[in-house]
């Protein structure tokens, strides 16, 4: 039992907060926001040479081989700098493709994900926005042999810059089992996974602009995409395969959200002791601190779950969406609090758009949908407590 | 206690409505100047603009309850704003009519009533925030005019105003309410400059102006020189009631209510989940009794005994209501709340509104040292 | 339109304040505390010569005739004192024979109760814990003349004080409308409301220790108790008027749960003042002035929704619901809220007995669940926005 | 990072799974103070009473993940406490093995693993308040003696303890850290009064205790005159992981959560209601971060490098989820919260909790103050 970081992941940390400082300083986000995908290949492809993109990926596949902790220490960096990049996106592509792909899905793609030279994401969503199996209503029309998808998958995020998408949909056999969280949602046919790429026949990407520039989703239209069985992610149990998707998901979120919300709160404690009013940093004021120390509060407490999470994504799967559903209920909260105070705590200036603490209101806006908001996590853990009672 | 109306206002009220059926487009056109500028021809020539100002001025010589009910069936309505320059007939007129000199009068009452000027406010400098009377724009007089050099933020729409009323420092000698002065200034006068400031939603709203050695007659000295604090603090304590902002927020919650009835949570309707309605009720409660405190703040005024309280505790509530609002609008959109949207913008755009004119902590710092007499930090 | 006190109501809260601070200081109620009934005989008496207690009730019975706004004004003073007394109750009971009794109920009971000597309450609730017409499942076994009841009132304020219970039951025959709020939750029966006397054969009280101990409620058990024709309140529609006992009660409770809560914020601000840590009084730092304006923002707004409901009673009765929701649900949250606060703010003084603000911390746990709680309240505003729309 | 236990740990969760099986009594005999006795001696036999503490002093020299180990197992089965002196055994024990005399560690150490000894501790002062350190209780040396002067306040469990570990003021004359020293004085001694404070409830949970002229020779002091801040403040580090708040935590939302299964909220079942559901997942929530987050602690304190805002963050999740699961349970009583009972009487002891040690604001202003280095107010 051991609940902190090694020293190799301290190193680690180091080096990606010398990327970041050296390559995607706060002038860099801000150039890629105006950009139409807010990615760079540039940026992506040194990140990957500098290891972060790849970590997950095992070795045999070009990767660093590395777990979910050392992500969390990667994401929690991007977060608190609020990197514009698909690392989240590609890192659940490649889960999946790891999970429940063929070793020629694996020898095709992990390597070119690993070398930053392809982007993954996952197209799960539809238009009923439920975050689970239960969402995916899109039924393929199936000759048995190929499937053929008409129709469209909604908030993908990092739709423009994929170049493969993970999409979730149905066949038209029914299944044996009750589909997902919530039986008796009248879904049909059993849940399947399939690869498509983005040059396919048939696909089309709308994008959509954001209210947080720094990240970009879109409208995936399938119109008549054939998954044929060399796409399909069919090494393993699907239903089971999108639950940890979307729970480690939720994780990834989880800790760019933290980082995020640190740095919203790093920026905000700097302002409290430069600002100056009525005769004395604002900081002193008990009404600024007590607010500030709440917020480190949250941010520490939402470390404990989250850490616990992504080491039990490695180690423990039973206990993954558990914890997945804790961090993410604490930080789809905490965070949209800590983005509303510390815009209020910075006056006027937190309102314009030259201080960048109104960036990180946003991210927090972004955040709270991804893979369930803080009431579907809670709704979640109670079916789950009430179960294991 | 008495909420009913008297025979002679509900008339009114019937007059206004009548009105309303008769002149309101259905739908109303978006944004179209031609068409506000003849709505505000119909209203002056009702003089329901500057209802409450004197007859002798233009205005309507209305009072207080009338004015209540003239805004309410106006906003329940969703009618344009009573009148066009805002600032101007909000802040500006009652200053000056209550401290101008004839030739003021003259020059800018009927102008503000028909839409003619634009008025911004310059009160807010850099590094002064909540503490406003620390200002440090300085006005140095020469001869029959004032030279200005300073600097103005936060002051909305100075972009495409046509004046500003702004508080200057006169004598930096004495203490620091004595020595400030309110001006009337022609935005057109040589040596202003206007930066734009862009808001978190990359909009204009507000801007720095600056000032180089702006000259401007002392005839456009509103009060006498040194009594600019008491100018303003006087046009501050114009419309303080709430009333209006109550009717802003229960249109918020109308909107809200709407997207309510349409959203759908976790796969059912949004409003079968309890919380979102009790959410929905927690608002209706927080804005009635905005509203009601509205009312009770208008009686004190019309008994001549306002408390002080009411901008502190209207914006504390709104504060708290603002959020609320936010969080459930975004809630409901759900995975579309990372768009850009209308809903979207106007869920950020309460910031805005809730810092200006002192954040909520200077409210709670008037309450707790002014009514509760806690001692000061 | 005018929302202010009149001079008339301002010598009202002076008279009331004054009989207070003579016969009722806070080492009285304490000493009442102690009694079995936490009620004083001479003390009511000596309230109802001073006018307060028949206050409603009209001159033509021996009262003053007042409305409910005046009422308001001496509930305020009751309840910041923490005066124990029937006051609520009876005045309850009082509008309830006022509505819909009989000339001759009228005549035997109002005189009665204007000069204090004779204490009624209602007694609605039962096991079920529902405060309205479909928390009513009582069924009285009739010949169609005399209804004979069997059964359980709970939670009945003033129980052990009180002359005569406002029972409400329903009677063996169907009504042809549906029962109360909820349509179909199964309760059969026309509701009617009777007058049971405490000396009548067949009750019996069974007093529950309170935790607030300015106030008791107790168990009313009828064991074949007759209500002949000229006991049952006849005169009007019971539905109805059950529904307004309620919304009076929810307006009573705010405003003596107001007058609480201006007391405890009065007593903290003194103790802010007065109270010297790290060298300064603790009022002036923001972590204690700010939480006390925040709970003036609450009293007053509180008062405002109060008064129209007060008004209402007496001028618009289509309006008292509402009002009575809004007001109540308010009240239910944020007394709560000041009471643990306004506990905390003492420190370690706020939880030894000798200090009087527990006293209001426990008197704002009576409050909440008195005639519906927050949540009770707040989904019954939506039903009525949404009939409204 | 590595949440898996070893072997050896494994097997020894295992023997103590294996001990409550065979020896804990089910039902448990309530309060029955020759149980707890008998229960102590069987604990005493395995070492796991002051299960760190050194092996030469009668503990079991145990490390802290298996401490960690027997404290949630225990508390999972909800056996006794381990040990029948809290005090000795949590703040005096650790503080007389780090800094007291061969003497004192005989007489004191067995005697509070044994449960012969009772202690309070004597920090508060009136009008001290969160300031401890200006404590003002005087104690002047005469010879081999000390003559104690002065007042403690909110002395937990004074009334039937045999021993209190005290600061006293030696030195008025240097600053106020320095002037302070720590003494284990026997409450039999002299020259002691006790006068209980009621609690809220009407409990009488803690005392003033008076010192008019109590003796007790020098051989009584606690490390070196002038020392005392230092050798309290090293006592109150121990245990500060947080584990055992947590557990507490836990033990409150099972007791919550059954009520919820049986409670009925609008005439159906509480569990139905959206509300209380996501309530009871929030406390989850909570308590499953403290827990964890005792473990980030507990693994600093084996690494050697406490972060010193355990207390701190400890508390304030602590008052959240106190007043929480205290307003849940009302709430879910309906109106039987109005009666006297358990469960309502626990839902006004966490004022008394909370508020020990340091108010929730002295919390929030030591993280602001030293961990995000805010100036002081």
């Amino acid at each position: 039992m051991n609940f902190g970081f090694t020293e190799e992941q301290g190193f680690l940390r180091d080096a990606v907060r010398k990327f970041l400082d050296d390559r995607c300083p706060m002038a860099e986000v801000r150039r890629l926001m105006k950009t139409p995908n807010a990615h760079s290949p540039e940026l992506w492809k040194a990140f990957a040479e500098q290891g972060s993109v790849g970590l997950l990926i095992p070795e045999a596949y070009g990767g660093a081989g590395l777990g979910w902790v050392d992500f969390v220490v990667v994401l929690e960096e991007t977060g608190r700098t609020l990197m514009p990049s698909p690392l989240v996106s590609t890192a659940l592509a490649a889960l999946a493709i790891r999970e429940a792909g063929s070793p020629a899905q694996k020898e095709r793609w992990l390597p070119r994900f690993a070398e930053g030279s392809a982007i993954g994401t996952l197209a799960v969503l539809e238009a009923s926005d439920l975050p689970g199996a239960e969402g995916v209503a899109l039924v393929a029309d199936s000759d048995g042999e190929v499937d053929v998808l008409h129709g469209e998958k909604c908030f993908v995020a990092d739709a423009g810059c994929a170049d493969v998408y993970v999409v979730a949909y149905r066949s038209t056999e029914r299944s044996a089992e009750p589909s997902g969280d919530r039986a008796g949602t009248g879904v049909g046919g059993a849940l399947r996974l399939g690869l498509v790429a983005r040059d396919a026949p048939g696909v089309r990407v709308a994008l959509v602009p954001s209210l947080d520039e720094t990240r970009r989703s879109g409208t995936l239209s399938l119109d008549g995409v054939r998954i044929g069985p060399d796409a399909r992610l069919a090494a393993a149990d699907p239903e089971a395969t999108l639950a940890l998707l979307l729970d480690a998901g939720s994780i990834a979120v989880t800790a760019e959200g933290l980082g995020a919300a640190e740095g919203a709160l790093a920026l905000t404690v700097q302002y409290a002791k430069d600002r100056v009013q009525f005769g004395s940093p604002i900081g002193r004021f008990q009404g600024v601190k007590h607010r500030l120390a709440d917020m480190w509060v949250d941010t520490e407490s939402i470390k404990s779950l989250l850490y616990y999470g992504a080491w039990a994504i490695d180690e423990r799967r039973d206990a993954v969406p558990r914890y997945a559903s804790l961090a993410k209920a604490y930080l789809a909260d905490a965070f949209t609090r800590i983005g509303v105070d510390c815009v209020q705590l910075h006056g006027a200036v937190g309102y314009t758009i030259e201080y960048d603490i109104q960036l990180y209101l946003k991210r927090s806006k972004w955040a709270r949908p991804m893979f369930g908001d803080g009431d579907h996590h809670r709704d979640r853990l109670a079916r789950l407590s009430m179960g294991n009672r | 206690m008495d909420f009913n109306f008297t025979p002679e206002e509900q008339a009114f009220r019937e007059e206004i409505r009548a009105f309303l059926d008769a002149h309101l487009p259905d739908p109303m056109p978006e944004d179209d100047p031609d068409f506000l500028r003849l709505w505000n021809e119909k209203l002056r020539a009702k003089r329901w603009v500057g209802f409450n100002w004197p007859r002798e001025w233009g205005g309507g010589g209305g009072d207080l309850i009338r004015q209540f009910i003239l805004k309410e069936e106006m906003s329940a309505r969703r009618a344009p704003a009573l009148g066009l320059d805002f600032m101007g007939l909000t802040w500006v007129g009652p200053a000056i009519i209550a401290h101008g000199t004839k030739e003021q009068k003259a020059e800018h009452l009927e102008a503000i009533l028909d839409g003619r000027s634009h008025w911004c406010t310059g009160y807010s400098e850099p590094d002064v925030g909540s503490d406003l009377a620390s200002l440090q724009c300085r006005a140095v007089r020469e001869g029959d005019e004032y030279v200005i050099h300073g600097q103005k933020i936060w002051t909305t729409s100075a972009h495409f105003a046509s004046h500003i009323f702004m508080l200057v420092r006169t004598d930096p000698t004495v203490s620091k309410y004595k020595g400030i002065t309110c001006l009337l200034v022609p935005m057109t006068t040589p040596g202003i400059t206007i930066s734009p400031i862009e808001n978190l939603s990359g909009k204009a709203s507000f801007n720095q102006v600056f000032f180089d050695g702006a000259r401007t007659p002392v005839s456009n000295r509103l009060g006498a020189e040194g009594e600019g604090w008491k100018v303003v603090m006087g046009a501050l304590a114009n419309e303080r009631s709430g009333i209006s902002e109550a009717t802003e927020m229960l249109q918020h919650l109308d909107d809200i209510r709407s997207l309510a009835k349409r959203a759908r949570r976790g796969g059912r309707p949004a409003l079968e989940d309890d919380r979102v309605r009790r959410r929905l009720s927690e608002m209706e409660i927080r804005v009635e009794a905005m509203r009601l405190t509205g009312l009770r703040h208008l009686t004190d005024q019309i008994n001549g005994k306002p408390s002080g309280s009411e901008t502190a505790i209207n914006k504390l509530q709104r504060g708290i209501l603002e959020f609320e609002m936010s969080e459930l609008t975004l809630e409901l959109l759900g995975s579309a709340a990372q768009h850009q949207g209308e809903l979207q913008h106007e869920a950020l755009a309460w910031h805005g509104t809730v810092i200006g004119g002192g954040s909520p902590n200077i409210q709670r710092n008037i309450i707790a040292e002014r009514i509760l007499g806690l001692p000061k930090d």
